[in-house]
């Protein structure tokens, strides 16, 4: 079989199984939203008439289930044709305009902040890797401390000290709501600074991993004849550090990048509720909460198919950062 | 083994953890009796003060790093076995097995654990909720990292021939895996449990901020969620918020300094060295000989290291204008470790304690870093044994020519750099079309011949080859000799000529240096040291290769 | 740190307007709300719509406004005056003449009658389960006809309901799944701007009122009540509902802020009670039931756990003070003991026929007295106050495990009523009169068998005499002076058989910025329930408040 | 005694034929040298014959001494492998004990005979208890002949046995499997791409070359005299002082 189509096998596999967890899990759970939409009404002080049960059973289409292949099977056939469903924690938002709202977010601050770490990771970890034996050696313990520091503990120490207490940041939110979401530079600005904090916290604690990793494999790239063979070529100490050893040695990060991604956005949800941030997180959050399965399922699957996808253009990436995987796929 | 103080402060501060979740409970009181006196401060009784219910801070802190202990324990063990399960079982296995459980893995790798969490965590009985069902859902959904990581090692393992032999030998499946497999397995394995540890303890910890970790048990997560909606950092109550963070970054932090420590008795090379201001410590030239092109006078290198190894001793030789000198020798005698020190290419911990390196008239152990790196490449090539790994895997045959000379030749253009690389390719028997190729595309003979064409390029005086044709076909390595010696005729440079075949040697060079011990026992011209070799050592050596064409005698039966 | 700010302030530079301030470029007749909207707003201004973000009183107005904080006679809102024929079958209803939609159109008799009968024919909008029939007689008159006598209907119909255009609504095909999005309404206020994360609601010129004088309502949405007490100690939110620490400091500690704490319901612990249709434990026996109810501490429960915000609280299900009034004089306790009586609960236990064993804990039948009380995980004051009473109840020889549920769970479990205790509260109806509470939760007709989802009478209790009364009350008129005579029977049933153990009236703690804003309710005048939650009370509040000028 | 026959082997990988048609006879008391370039499939027809890989086609029969087909179950009595790289073909993790102790239980002897085994092969007894890296490479080599040896093995596979040894040991370790294969009438497969060891270790040389044999016959015949233009080639390859020195001036 070749390279790719193992890959496409692959990711199809994956997409399948994240598709009937998908389906599965949420059935599985115990509750039903109209519980759940009831206790919340109750809280806010609304009326428990039971009449209000009913018009809510009417109303959410909760009454008899089909069986579970008939809705499994309609299930699928929702998917291809893009259909969510409709949420009941939003009713009768569509699931889908429900994560178009938040997606954004998540990937702007998530993805920037991944992106931001990683290449602060690797690039700190090549120098450490490449300056073995000065000073610089003792920032591989003191990040990997911090990836140690729970998220949402450290989140909240810098909320309590930064921005409770020195009011440097503000302390919630993606943006000050005075203004109007558009590509206005107060917005931007607004954005990008209410984004420091969420962002600093997912910095700081996924740092460590990328240095470590990255500061290993450039001692390991360094012992390697190319390398050796750079410096007798008499090149520049920066280029035999870019060009060959951290070159070489980047290669496990990349592939490890796509792989991250699936703890980044699961780390992410914690980070959006301490800072109330407006992301997916906070809504499957609030999924879960309330029994909302449809909204709880689009939600996974545009996380899981978010992070396939990511991991698919890594793949491809790949193939042109080490041309030895197109050529390699031929053979094994 | 040595000492690592990683290692010794990790086990420290992890010990005092464990023994603090171990002993804690049984010190402090009741973790549940509630005060009337509320929140109050460190001191006195309390010696982390009471939470807002009055519970005394310390002890609950200790019965929840039992609690966290005891999960991370219990995903470390779930997610260890479940790992090697599909790891080491499907990497083994091979074929059909392996490619499902591989595919699995990267499966449950690639789909986000926590939404997961989440989800399966709502879906536990609530009765039968508590710690361990928390641990089963962050084993299921936390494995496959490790599993894959295993995989790879025995990927490697796999086919090591001592896994062959114990097959051959007609080991059985499971004892092969068990016995020959997993030993080899075990500072892998300790490391990735104790990643799945801190990373349980981790997640735990968030699930229970978001309220959905396990609820009825203690832990330092759900420490932090009542702490939390206290408003402990609104009332200021950082004796109540702090510590049970504080606890899981100090063990987190601990485990992963056993971690390195771990990582490094893998792989030794990771281990922190302490870097020596200077490579050379002494350099004393002596006027060089009239016709040499190098001269290495008396040269020592010392591995320092807690027992110094003398790896080059005293050793002189001289390479005059086009000619091939010959450095015969076997494995760890030396004669690498001099190829480097010549060109001053040898790493901390080998240091040149005395001795003289002449470059016609340059003192090159006495260059300053500048001028060590215009040095070479321009006066002094190298070719090394593997072209494979000589050759970045990762860029093109001609960026790895033209790197050579945008760094020496800046004031070339473009176009001539292309014209210079095409030309070197010729000369080696190489097609210019190749420019474009990875190494990996070409054969070992052809990187080898590329070798020789980056180490033309520059037309220096002196070329140093360290087992050029070790690694390649009898026939392709008779091919290379071949080019050596035509390329070495119409450019005229001098070769250093390093192996430990002798034949070979014998064949080719003008004149040949036998090192034993990192000392020269004999020097001589080619002719002399075959037929008429002197000391003992040359003579075993040359007893050592029976003749293709010569009698067999007495000496092979 | 220089830097940062210095950062901060390119910003701001850059951003003209204020990038810096959480709360900056806000006007002083903004009042900022936080209701407690946890992540982002999902447009539905379908004030029928169970997700509706807002809209009850403020874009849409009842015929009455209700006030469930202090009993008095509704206020006209929409409706100037209604009157029920003898027997409570047919309600008349004179409307005001003057108001008009946000649109311009006029508000007439025509919108009542659509939007009544809207309701009726949609079950999905019809969560006040009104069944009677409206006809207009004129412009500003309209009759509703019931099929039975349904006194108590009145204030659901009256204060419930809310007015919709018809020349508008009567063009959705599907009213019930109608997000509204440009809501039309008769109230003091229509929508401004809306984001997922913000709205507002901005002063209606027109209003029939007057304009009020705040001009601009924003809501924010925040992660929760740590954020929420973050934002007010930051001065970015004028008025919450919701606990922060040291309440009783509020002056000092939120400098122009002031907090007012009001009883909305009554926290119990339920109880699975009723053997006969299914429930097991030793909760059934009312013994068990009392003996808690006389172990309790509840001066303890109140300041560890609700900071001294809860109230005492009658065994009747009365709600106090509001209905200081209405407690019956046959009560053994007019006041649920606040503090504990271990001799009264040993007593009724040993007379049960439980034994105390050799560990202190009684038992019957060589079971152990043991009961299991679920809780949602997060309540953290419930739990607190589980733990506290998992304690005091060792020393009655009763031992209480708190169990820790998510939502979803706890609600199935009380549902069904798979449980042995749990702790809740028991909630209020649309009009200050326990009548509501009582058919609510202890009547036969709104439980079901264990198993099946009770609405709401989770404690599965079931009494003739409880169920007559009540069927009684249906037929008077509220402020009738008979009613007093069933209240009475009810309250004394309950204390008797106790199905849901009374614990301490539950206080809602509001705050609100009195510097920025005056006007607002006190315990003097309490004319609207003082969440900012509570519809259509919040709207209530919002026209009376005054910007105070900074 | 035990006779293996190759016959007609043929390996391919995604249709390319490392071996091709395979077939000789080893016989007991005779070595058997298999020579070739890399890639020539020499490890492969090992392999097979060790049964770790699976031939596609053809047969290896293996005839005991009773003159009977030796059964599958017993076929690794009879045959046994010497890896070419002696660093990894011991495992780090376990002493010589036992790699000598297990083959020798596995084949219903007694680990007793760990000392005599050693001996077999000229290794002191204390060398029992070392593990690997405490060893020098000739040392490595031995224990991995006795391993061979352990379960009284007469057909002994030896790929490349000293290719990765230093010079000056190799002949050592090919006179002590000589030696054994003299004195124990074991029957050897010697596998190199060394024509002159080859020679002078054989009864019978066969060249492979791209997976099939292209010229097979006595040592002497094949590598003096070749008649294939390969072996020819490949024997006009291998470094020989003897051509620059004893008749005149270099090639």
């Amino acid at each position: 079989m070749g390279y790719h189509l193992r890959k496409l096998a692959f990711y199809l596999t994956a997409l399948w199984a994240a598709v009937t967890l998908n389906f599965v899990i949420p059935r599985l759970l115990p509750g039903n939203p109209v519980d759940i939409l009831m206790a919340k009404l109750q809280q806010r002080g609304g009326s428990v008439d039971p009449a209000a049960r009913q018009a809510y059973e009417t109303l959410l289409g909760t009454g008899g289930r089909e069986s579970f292949v008939q809705e499994y099977l309609a299930y699928l056939g929702n998917l291809l044709r893009g259909e969510l469903g409709v949420s009941v924690s939003a009713f009768p938002a569509k699931v889908t305009d429900v994560i178009a709202g938040s997606l954004p977010w998540t990937v702007v601050l998530v993805g920037l902040a991944t992106l931001l770490s990683f290449l602060l990771g690797v690039g700190l970890g090549a120098v450490v890797g490449w300056k073995r034996g000065t000073w610089l050696d003792s920032l591989v313990p003191a990040t990997t401390m911090l990836s140690a520091v729970p998220y949402f503990w450290l989140a909240l120490i810098l909320v309590a000290v930064l921005a409770s207490g020195l009011g440097w940041f503000p302390l919630n939110g993606g943006y000050d709501v005075v203004l109007d979401p558009g590509w206005s530079p107060e917005f931007l600005a607004s954005a990008l600074y209410h984004g420091t904090l969420p962002a600093l916290t997912i910095v700081l604690s996924s740092v460590g991993g990328w240095l470590l990793g990255m500061r290993n494999m450039m001692v390991s790239a360094m012992s390697e004849d190319y390398v050796l063979t750079a410096r007798a070529k008499g090149l520049r100490g920066s280029r035999v550090m870019m060009r060959y050893a951290a070159r070489n040695a980047v290669l496990p990060s990349v592939a490890g990048f796509a792989i991250s991604l699936g703890f980044v956005v699961s780390g992410s949800i914690v980070t959006e509720q301490v800072f109330s941030y407006p992301g997916i997180g906070s809504k499957l959050l609030q999924a879960v909460q309330n029994n909302d399965y449809a909204l709880m399922q689009g939600i996974f699957l545009v996380i899981t198919v978010a992070v396939l996808g990511a991991n698919l253009v890594v793949d491809l990436l790949y193939g042109l950062v080490d041309a030895r995987t197109r050529d390699r796929s031929t053979v094994s | 083994m040595t000492r690592s103080p990683k290692l010794v402060t990790g086990l420290a501060l992890a010990g005092v953890i464990v023994l603090f979740g171990l002993l804690g409970p049984l010190l402090t009181g009741d973790p549940a009796t509630i005060r009337d006196s509320g929140l109050t401060p460190p001191g006195g009784e309390h010696l982390l003060g009471t939470t807002l219910t009055g519970q005394d801070v310390l002890a609950q802190l200790a019965h929840a790093t039992r609690g966290s202990l005891w999960l991370g324990l219990l995903v470390g063990v779930l997610a260890t076995v479940l790992s090697g399960v599909f790891g080491i079982v499907g990497a083994y296995a091979g074929g059909a097995v392996d490619e499902v459980f591989s595919l699995f893995s990267n499966v449950v790798l690639v789909i986000p654990g926590l939404p997961l969490v989440i989800v399966v965590a709502g879906f536990v009985p609530a009765d039968q909720r508590g710690t361990s069902t928390i641990a089963l859902v962050l084993a299921i959904t936390g494995w496959a990292a490790a599993a894959r990581v295993l995989r790879a090692q025995t990927l490697s393992l796999r086919n090591r021939d001592y896994v062959a032999a114990a097959r051959v030998s007609g080991e059985k499946t499971w004892r092969v895996i068990g016995v020959e497999i997993l030993p080899n397995l075990l500072p892998v394995i300790a490391s990735q449990f104790v990643f799945a540890v801190v990373l349980a303890i981790l997640s735990e910890a968030g699930l229970s901020f978001l309220g959905l970790g396990a609820a009825d048990s203690s832990t330092l997560g759900t420490m932090l969620y009542y702490a939390q909606n206290g408003f402990a950092l609104q009332r200021e109550a950082w004796w109540w918020f702090v510590p049970p963070g504080l606890v899981i970054a100090v063990f987190g932090g601990a485990l992963s300094l056993i971690n390195f420590s771990i990582d490094e008795i893998v792989n030794p090379a990771l281990r922190d060295r302490v870097r020596r201001d200077g490579d050379v410590v002494a350099s004393d030239p002596a006027p060089p000989e009239p016709d040499a092109v190098l001269t290495v006078r008396n040269l020592n290198v010392v591995y320092r290291g807690d027992t110094p190894v003398h790896a080059v001793k005293d050793v002189s030789l001289t390479l005059r204008r086009g000619e091939i000198l010959g450095l015969a020798g076997e494995s760890g005698c030396g004669k690498t470790t001099l190829a480097y020190a010549v060109n001053r290419l040898h790493r901390p911990p080998a240091e040149v304690t005395s001795g003289s390196v002449m470059f016609g008239d340059v003192d090159v152990l006495a260059l300053e870093a500048e001028e060590l790196r215009r040095f070479r490449w321009v006066k002094l090539s190298m070719v090394f044994q593997g072209a494979m790994n000589s050759l970045n895997p990762v860029t093109t045959v001609r960026a790895q020519l033209k790197d050579v000379l945008t760094t020496h030749r800046p004031e070339m253009s473009s176009a001539q750099r292309e014209e210079r690389c095409a030309e070197v390719l010729r000369l080696v028997g190489v097609d210019p079309a190749r420019l474009g190729a990875y190494p990996h595309e070409l054969s070992g003979g052809m990187r080898q011949r590329v070798m020789i064409a980056m180490a033309l390029l520059l037309e220096p005086r002196v070329m140093i080859m360290d087992e050029p044709t070790t690694a390649l076909d009898v026939l392709v390595q008779r091919e290379i000799l071949d080019e050596i010696k035509r390329l070495r005729d119409e450019l005229g440079f001098a070769v250093l000529f390093i192996t430990h075949d002798l034949p070979l040697l014998l064949e080719l060079s003008d004149r040949i240096a036998v090192m034993r011990d990192g000392e020269v026992v004999e020097h001589a011209t080619a002719e002399d040291l075959y037929l008429r070799p002197h000391h003992p050592y040359t003579r075993e050596l040359l007893a050592s290769f029976p003749s293709l064409t010569g009698e067999a005698g007495a000496l092979t039966r | 740190m220089f830097l940062l700010k210095r950062l901060c302030g390119v910003t701001l530079a850059v951003a003209l307007t204020a990038g810096c301030a959480a709360s900056g470029g806000r006007a002083d007749d903004t009042l900022v709300v936080y209701t407690g909207q946890a992540g982002d707003y999902q447009l539905n201004f379908n004030p029928y719509a169970p997700t509706q973000i807002e809209g009850p009183g403020t874009i849409y107005e009842p015929l009455f406004f209700y006030n469930i904080a202090s009993d008095g006679p509704p206020k006209p809102m929409l409706g100037t005056a209604f009157e029920w024929n003898a027997d409570g079958t047919e309600l008349s209803i004179t409307l005001r003449d003057d108001a008009t939609w946000s649109d311009g159109q006029k508000f007439t008799s025509k919108d009542v009658v659509f939007t009544l009968d809207m309701v009726a024919k949609t079950p999905a909008m019809n969560r006040t389960g009104f069944r009677g029939t409206a006809t207009a007689t004129d412009d500003t008159h309209v009759v509703v006809k019931f099929p039975e006598p349904s006194y108590m209907d009145g204030p659901q119909v009256l204060g419930q309901l809310w007015m919709m255009p018809e020349h508008i609504w009567k063009n959705h095909s599907s009213p019930a799944t109608e997000v509204n999005e440009n809501p039309v309404g008769t109230g003091p206020y229509t929508l401004g701007d809306f984001k997922a994360q913000s709205f507002t609601l901005k002063a209606n010129p027109a209003y029939w009122g007057g304009e009020p004088a705040v001009k601009q309502v924003r809501y924010l949405s925040l992660s929760g009540n740590q954020a929420g007490v973050d934002a007010l100690k930051a001065g970015s939110v004028d008025w919450q509902t919701g606990p922060i620490p040291d309440i009783a400091d509020i002056e000092k500690n939120y400098p122009g802020y002031k907090a007012i704490t009001l009883p909305l319901n009554q926290v119990a612990l339920f109880t699975c009670s009723n053997a006969q249709l299914g429930c097991q434990g030793a909760q059934t026996d009312p013994a068990v039931r009392k003996a808690i109810y006389y172990g309790m501490n509840r001066t303890q429960i109140n300041s560890l756990a609700f900071q001294n915000l809860n109230t005492e609280m009658s065994p009747g299900f009365t709600l106090l003070p509001r209905d200081n009034d209405l407690v019956a004089d046959g009560l053994t306790d007019r006041l649920a003991p606040m503090s504990p009586d271990v001799a009264k609960a040993d007593q009724l236990l040993t007379s049960a026929g439980y034994v105390k064993g050799g560990d202190g804990i009684y038992a019957k039948d060589g079971t152990p007295l043991a009961l299991t009380v679920k809780v949602v995980a997060g309540w953290t004051d419930y739990i607190t106050a589980l733990e506290t009473l998992a304690q005091q109840m060792l020393r009655i020889g009763v031992k209480l495990t708190p169990q820790q549920l998510s939502w979803n769970e706890w609600a199935d479990a009380r549902g069904r009523g798979q449980y042995e205790l749990l702790i809740d509260s028991v909630e209020q109806g649309p009009a200050p009169d326990p009548y509501y509470t009582y058919s609510y939760f202890f009547s036969t007709a709104t439980t079901a068998p264990v198993g099946q989802t009770a609405t709401p009478n989770f404690s599965r209790f079931s009494n003739p005499v409880v169920d007559q009364a009540l069927a009684e009350l249906k037929k008077t008129d509220r402020g009738d002076p008979s009613r007093q005579r069933h209240y009475d029977a009810i309250q004394v049933e309950l204390e008797k058989s106790m199905p849901y153990i009374p614990v301490l009236t539950g206080g809602v703690p509001t705050e609100y910025n009195a510097r920025g804003f005056t006007g607002w309710p006190t315990e003097d005048d309490l004319y609207a329930f003082p969440a900012v939650w509570k519809r259509p009370d919040a709207s209530q509040v919002y026209v009376n408040l005054k910007p105070a000028g900074r | 005694m035990t006779t293996l026959e190759v016959r007609d082997l043929t390996k391919t990988f995604r249709g390319f034929r490392a071996v091709d048609d395979v077939s000789f006879t080893l016989s007991p008391g005779r070595t058997v040298a298999l020579v070739g370039a890399s890639g020539s499939g020499k490890s492969t027809i090992a392999r097979m014959i060790a049964r770790l890989v699976k031939p596609t086609s053809g047969e290896i029969v293996l005839t005991g001494p009773d003159g009977t087909a030796v059964p599958r179950r017993r076929y690794r009595d009879h045959v046994q492998m010497i890896f070419q790289d002696p660093f990894a073909s011991l495992n780090p993790f376990h002493t010589v004990e036992h790699h000598l102790a297990r083959p020798l239980r596995l084949h219903g002897k007694s680990p007793a005979e760990v000392p005599h085994l050693l001996e077999r092969v000229t290794l002191p007894p204390e060398i029992a208890r070392r593990r690997p890296h405490e060893l020098s490479g000739g040392q490595r080599q031995r224990v991995a002949i006795a391993r061979a040896l352990a379960p009284g093995a007469k057909v002994i596979i030896a790929d490349e046995p000293v290719s990765m040894l230093d010079v000056s040991i190799r002949l050592g370790v090919l006179k002590l499997l000589a030696r054994l294969q003299r004195e124990e009438g074991l029957a050897v497969l010697y596998i190199t791409h060394d024509l002159a060891t080859a020679r002078h270790f054989s009864d019978e040389v066969l060249v492979l070359h791209q997976g099939r044999i292209v010229e097979r016959g006595p040592g002497d015949d094949v590598l003096l005299r070749p008649a294939d233009p390969y072996t020819r080639l490949l024997a006009a390859a291998a470094p020989n002082p003897e051509t620059r020195f004893r008749q005149g001036g270099p090639s």
